[in-house]
């Protein structure tokens, strides 16, 4: 699996992106936000609060019940500030 | 579909004047430009630097913008989207509605202005003299988008 | 007060670029242009004259002007309002508000707008293949101004 | 009193301005307009729907119940169609 951050989540987790094999039991975006916190401290910093964390899978704004079957790539990130 | 990200400054004159020529049909036009202002979110600041996320941003400007034409009936429309360090006083945004009478490209425009805000993926980091901070979302543009 | 009456054209994006030049303060443009419709209010037209109250007309504009300033943080203000005779495609008026913020930019030229229609002392005949005539106001005009 | 006419009204009254005496007792602009109508059929024509014709004192919108004493100049005019 593709996995993208952007902003603080990027500076946290330390990295912009990175490929990740994902256990069969992980069926959801909140799932995966709970495995990554068990895979170091970096990961832990930026799902610190989750709740704040957005994402998307394949582009499309998710919510964290969203399911992860089929996707390609999934991205994380804080709330969106342009304009 | 007319979504531009660029890096470059845009001139929102131009725009308009390109997307009027030779029209004879379009009664109103309203453009929204937004700036960088040296009194930031986050305090005084020296600079901003766009971050965003590639290919996710010119879709999702591009699924705002068919809303809008679903909602309001507008003869065009151009979003224009900046990325890279700016300095206060640079333009950010620009965004554009054309239609036969006023009211829809006011609303098509404000419209844009608040969706965009809340979900196009962009993020903004400020520089100041004590060091670079990311801006965070503000709760009054939560409000405003749900508004519609 | 920025309110000019004149009978050329004017240019809406050197304008923007003139009023924002040099300011770090400001965070939002609004503008507003109105064109000639070949599909005018009373049918195809081919041209329409827009004939004004000299003196009035500029000092109710700048009554308007003042309205907006007072009800709204405005940076800057403009309003352009041409008068004789122009052919569909042609611009009409032009109002640019200027804030830190993009609410009140969007508010104040929409109130412009509004107020501008049904208080402005101007009136518009349009020609076309069976001759002239002068446009009725719109109820919808006076109701929209209400609402403010 | 200085009269001023536009629009549709300028084009019944047959004339932009005019000077024109008018009697003590007209004190509103109520008044004026039926002074008006007296005074020839392109007045009738142009007051034809009093209540259509908007009507300005010194370049100030006023309603027909307004005053015109010490009034320099009243124009008047069918409603505003700019913009």
């Amino acid at each position: 699996m593709k996995l993208r951050y952007f902003a603080w989540v990027r500076e946290r987790v330390g990295r912009g992106e990175e490929e990740r094999d994902i256990p069969p039991d992980v069926g959801s975006i909140a799932d995966l936000v709970a495995f990554l916190k068990t895979q170091g401290e970096e990961y832990e910093a930026a799902f610190e609060n989750e709740r704040v964390v957005r994402a998307a899978i394949d582009r499309i704004h998710v919510k964290p019940n969203a399911s992860i079957l089929g996707a390609q790539e999934i991205a994380f990130f804080p709330p969106m500030t342009g304009g | 579909m007319a979504v531009r990200l660029q890096s470059e400054p845009f001139d929102a004159g131009a725009e308009i004047a390109r997307l009027t020529k030779g029209r004879t049909d379009v009664g109103a036009v309203v453009s929204f430009t937004g700036l960088c202002r040296a009194d930031g979110e986050t305090g005084a600041i020296s600079a901003m630097t766009l971050e965003h996320f590639p290919g996710m941003a010119e879709e999702e400007l591009g699924r705002l913008e068919t809303q809008a034409r679903e909602r309001w009936p507008l003869l065009d429309c151009l979003i224009v989207h900046r990325y890279g360090r700016l300095v206060p006083g640079d333009p950010i945004v620009l965004v554009i509605a054309l239609s036969g009478h006023r009211q829809a490209a006011f609303e098509a425009a404000n419209f844009l202005m608040d969706y965009l805000k809340t979900s196009a993926p962009f993020w903004k980091n400020e520089e100041s003299e004590s060091g670079s901070q990311w801006v965070s979302a503000k709760v009054e543009d939560d409000q405003r988008r749900n508004l519609w």
